[in-house]
């Protein structure tokens, strides 16, 4: 066992400081994708390695070889300065590494360097309002029409999309294959005609996410990603990539470190509520879930680093992550009692409201991306070799 | 031997379920949480038709004379129903406090406004029902009340029961000289609650709330619809979830076909079917057993509170993202037994409180 | 709501109490089941209408009219007396109604009088190794020979198969038919040759449960309890009768009560259990669930005494009971700490090392009588009206 | 950076994993729990000549000298294995009190016989780690200990480390005058306890266990190698449930094909799972970060004993009726993680321990 990442790296970690200590003034902090400070501060990062770092030159990255704990080490600098890393976003994350893959040399060339220096923000079509844990059986449709595809449905889930310039978007383009072999996967602009985006509502009270309705939207046919009727393998290809970073245990420190705070301050009837042995034995609960989580992705890195199989540590991040989270959350709105259902612009609420809000976007994380019960077929059946459920035609069920 | 519902009870429900289900739907909700609606007038107003807000008033004073256990049932409805209309305050609060321990002439002159569904009455009891926050205390000083009081709730209200830092309870009339009410915004945007803030404001003492125990009956009544409240929120969710469960499909087949589902739902109504009957026996309790009312009170709110938030949670799973959009407006629901957790007690405080009825405590 | 029984009623528990008081001497403590005492004791409250009340008096009960409160009267007073409610068992409580309901006259006639007074005992051959939740696919067959069946195979759960003259079983008669309309219901004498019981040892380290191991057992063919391929029916009439019981919370109840006179004993460091805040409210939790059952409970009784429908609120007492159980007798270790641990014959053990008995006999039954999950299969489509899970041949699986 | 196991480390867990294979099966196990073995010499034999019983011992004392992490594996092993052999006590605490509070007298003539399997050592430190029951305390009066110690395990033993009321230690030889060992039956017969009886008995006294500090980290290091205990035997039970589900045929289907099953088996390992890196981070801090150390060993030992009381139960449901016989054998597993559960502390007063050790207590 060996904690340290070592001279070299420690080394690495003082330039990351030292760029970051110079130039922080330059760095934005909020504002919108587009303001000027965003976009330059993202272009000097990436001239300095620290944002798409490991995106050939080429294609407008800095070209440098991956390294876990490089990436890593800029992560927790920039975290622990509260500087913005630069950009991230669907475009960044997803599509980014999906071209790089499986896109023409074409398509590398003219949607990755702007993307990653913010100039093209995309949105993601994945999800439709019948098609959620069960996202093959998606039917927003993609017809040949000449040299177009014309493009009918509606998408949900869609965030960024009232901001983003294009979309990649999953489409069935045949109609009669097999559901997983009939889609495919397109990229077109939002300003194409025929597409309307209505906010969606969440619990928690706000906008975060949108509904997208596509009519007779025409795309041009060489904008797709891989063949027709890949588009499930194109898309799962980064879905794999996704689904590691929901319920980030370093995160999850954070806010526990914040509830204890919450709970040396707050009073009942005089007396702090950390004082309170059920309320407190309840926190440790909670910490002792933490510090599993915290130890489980130290073993994830390691592994990473050293290349080694932890299959089933990674499996479980996003189920145990999101519970956990969500009764942290929980806890501090318990503790707090009538206080912690304050919610909104009101007296006495407590850190913005945060802990309800929080509370209420973790059961939706709990839910998206995966359910929890989706999570755990693939917890049990990949994880641990159970026999998948028979499968069945919907005739037969009659 | 009947342990169940009487025919006029299946009937005095049947009736407010009707009545709620045409005039309190999920709509009407959104236009209230929208403050396009100040003050339901019109839901109260059908209601005090029914006889819902002079339930448990005496028939002398204009209600309609019945137990708690018909208070009860119609908590229920109302949380089933997420009804913008005040009760658990207005019309067995302070109803009871009034009868128990007001004056006469309080008494008439409250008590026949409200059966009517001409005023309402709120209470401010949290800081002795769930322990004091933020330094809210009322104090008495020569029948003039001074300090603030939380989540005063069936707000707006015509008038508000008080307890103060010595357990009494007094009445203090909307629009008082030195009295002032500063509303706070909740995660349950049906039921608003507020600030109260005296500044030697007359208010009019129940005589017989001196040896805190009238104060007691009163939480404890306030509990028990409470729980009553969470009971019909978690059953509508539940029923929402197996009637969605029955409807989607994914994979092929309804999901309320997969194992997982089913057992979500089985868990969740094997855990609420048994608090029908506990809210019926607190209830009972209030009425004809009072040597055992006060612990039933306390385990019934904080037993149905744990209960209401599995179910919260496990409802809104079964539903998947639907559940987490306002599109089907399950997190009214959601909200309202969140909110109903928090007030009169929270579930451990109540459990420590159940210990100390029973001597448990040294 | 009237929880009185009224005093019609008040009158006939005097009564009861007046019996009890008169002739406890004469009851059983302990003993065997063939004790000349527990037979006279059974004799004489057969007589007194205390047991076998509402059977008729032709096949040797009372033959009261059945009366749900007069029922729970005597229960009630027995149980608070501390002195035997008489004799039970699988022949009393499963196989006399079943005979009652669908026996020949002649099997009426011969079994049930003498099964009343204790002097015929029955076992249940009902489980099989292979056929636990999925009882119907049992395999012990029996084939026509001549006028004999020959009985070959294993059953296992079979309580008192040591000490029982009979046994009521089920046997796979039509090997040809659907698994459900295959199978027959045989009563026979465990004298007849070719029978073998072995103790089957639990995790409680008791011998509860056998093995009965059948080797061209022959049965007379009349010995049959309705047709041939009925059995699974006449098996059902009983099995809906059983689950009831399991998990009821009266019992739970003076559990809870024990354990808190444990927690106001027992110490550590000198302080009280019930003294810890924490261990408080686990205690208390437990109670608020121990209510919640018991009101369940009344109004089962009250629903059953006004023929009013329950059917959520009675589903859920086998599932909700039994957890609930297991986690008391839990409850109860974690507060003794590592005396909870002591089990068997040793210094320091509380109350016969019961909370650890129980603990895990609770686990047993949360898996006996229909596992947990087959209870939620249960709940959610007979009491919920969710779709069955589609079924399979296994022939599709492959 | 290495968060892992090196392949110094993967070697020796599957030695030992190997040899327990073979020489520690549940048949094994059988005849130990039924008294046919007194103590398991040939057992014990076989762990010394792979280096187990000397593990964290230095060299100079005959020891391996290896890590506590390297430890934990081998705890977690022999929990795997529900191995009838010593080692919590003999081969991790006292070995670690002797080499940091010890005298060179005691070292010499303890440790050389402990490393070859010729010497076992309990402990019996329940009433510092666990709170008294019963009344039972020792005490030092001029190095002559008098009183009770209950649930001394790694027993029967030698010698015995002990803790005094003061938090001091001794090490008391089997046979002393005035000392008495009276068996104690659990649940778990792989692994003996005794209570200690002690009248006027000489002891050596450890005089590095001066001001407390020593005892702590004894404790913290039986809590890792439980809780290590405990993720062996909670993963076997696992293994066994997930293997059973793939056998098991009900409704003409795999059990392991059920959607409730496969949950049940996902949410084991996804409770389970994450423990092992924590074992791995607790027994890491006890040698390298000793500020951390005392939270992370009380947060361990805590949290294993809940995941290990659900995995416990939940394997067991799994089995269905053969996993409540004793056919299977699966309760071995079941109470040996109850009894992992009771020692060196509740989970409750591990969780308070760890508020304490953040200054959270008032």
């Amino acid at each position: 066992m060996d904690l340290s990442y070592g001279a070299e790296y420690e080394s690495f970690r003082a330039q990351v400081r030292d760029f970051i200590a110079k130039h922080k003034a330059d760095a934005p902090r909020g504002g919108g994708l587009r303001d000027t400070k965003t976009l330059a501060w993202q272009r000097m990062l990436i001239e300095h390695g620290y944002a798409a770092r490991t995106i050939p030159k080429e294609y407008g990255g800095y070209g440098a070889k991956p390294d876990i704990l490089e990436a890593r080490i800029i992560a927790e600098e920039f975290a622990a300065a509260r500087v913005s890393p630069g950009l991230g976003g669907q475009g960044i994350s997803m599509l980014v590494p999906t071209l790089l893959e499986l896109g023409s040399e074409e398509q590398k060339k003219q949607f990755i360097a702007p993307t990653l220096r913010g100039e093209m923000v995309w949105c993601q079509g994945y999800s439709e309002p019948n098609a959620g844990s069960d996202l093959a059986s998606l039917r927003t449709k993609a017809v040949l029409d000449g040299d177009d595809w014309v493009v009918n449905g509606q998408k949900i889930w869609t965030s960024t999309a009232q901001y983003a310039d294009w979309i990649f978007c999953l489409v069935r383009t045949e109609p009669d294959a097999p559901k997983h072999q009939g889609i495919s996967f397109l990229l077109f602009s939002m300003k194409t005609p025929g597409i309307e985006v209505r906010p969606l509502v969440t619990m928690t009270g706000d906008a975060t996410f949108n509904e997208v309705f596509f009519t007779d939207v025409r795309v041009p046919k060489q904008q797709i990603v891989g063949k027709r009727g890949e588009g499930w393998f194109v898309a799962n290809s980064i879905l794999r990539h996704e689904r590691g970073s929901l319920g980030d245990p370093n995160a999850t420190l954070t806010r526990f470190n914040a509830l204890v705070e919450l709970m040396k301050q707050e009073t009942v009837d005089g007396r702090r509520l950390i004082d309170d042995p059920v309320l407190r034995d309840r926190l440790m609960r909670i910490q002792g879930r933490v510090m599993a989580l915290r130890a489980n992705d130290l073993r994830l890195l390691s592994a990473r680093v050293n290349n080694q199989n932890a299959l089933l540590a990674g499996m479980i991040v996003k189920l145990e992550g999101t519970e956990l989270r969500h009764d942290l959350e929980g806890l501090a709105i318990d503790v707090l009692g009538e206080i912690g259902t304050l919610y909104g612009d009101t007296p006495y609420l407590k850190e913005g409201g945060s802990w309800q809000a929080q509370y209420m976007f973790f059961l939706g994380l709990i839910i998206g991306g995966g359910t929890s019960q989706i999570q755990k077929n693939i917890i049990s059946e990949r994880g641990l070799g159970l026999p998948k459920e028979p499968k069945f035609d919907k005739r037969q069920e009659a | 031997m009947e342990f169940g519902l009487s025919s006029d009870q299946q009937m005095l429900k049947e009736s407010v379920d009707k009545f709620l289900a045409d005039r309190a739907s999920l709509a009407h909700a959104r236009d209230y949480a929208a403050n396009k609606i100040e003050r339901d007038d019109a839901l109260r107003g059908g209601l005090a038709e029914l006889g819902v807000c002079g339930l448990v008033i005496d028939e002398a004073h204009g209600g309609v004379g019945l137990s708690l256990v018909d208070a009860a049932l119609v908590s229920e409805s109302l949380g089933y129903a997420i009804a913008t209309a005040p009760f658990v305050a207005s019309s067995v609060m302070a109803p009871l406090a009034l009868m128990r321990g007001g004056t006469d002439a309080l008494r008439q002159s409250w008590l026949p406004k409200v059966a009517a569904g001409e005023a309402v009455i709120g209470a401010a009891v949290s800081e002795l029902a769930g322990g004091a926050r933020e330094r809210a205390a009322v104090q008495a000083i020569g029948g003039k009340l001074s300090g603030r009081a939380l989540f005063a709730f069936d707000a707006p209200a015509d008038a508000y029961l008080v307890a103060t830092e010595a357990a009494h309870l007094y009445l203090v009339v909307a629009g008082a000289k030195g009295f002032t009410e500063v509303p706070l915004t909740t995660i349950d945007k049906t039921r608003p609650v507020r600030e109260l803030v005296f500044d030697g404001t007359p208010a009019e003492y129940l005589p017989g709330s001196d040896d805190g125990e009238l104060l007691e009956m009163v939480l404890d009544a306030g509990r028990v619809m409470l729980a009553a409240d969470t009971l019909g929120a978690a059953q509508n969710m539940l029923d929402q979830a197996v009637a969605y469960a029955k409807e989607r499909e994914q994979f092929n087949r309804k999901i309320g076909s997969f194992q997982a589902v089913k057992h979500l739902c089985a868990e969740m109504a094997a855990g609420l079917e048994p608090c029908r009957a506990m809210v019926w026996y607190a209830a009972f309790a209030l009425d004809a057993l009072p040597g055992e009312a006060h612990l039933h009170a306390c385990h019934t709110k904080a037993h149905l509170t744990e209960v209401g938030k599995f179910v919260a949670k496990t409802a809104t799973e079964v539903h998947g993202g639907m559940g987490f959009t306002d599109l089907l407006g399950l997190h009214y629901w959601f909200k309202r037994i969140g909110l109903n957790r928090q007030l009169l007690g929270s579930p451990e405080r109540l459990r420590e409180e159940a210990a100390r009825a029973q001597s448990l405590v040294a």
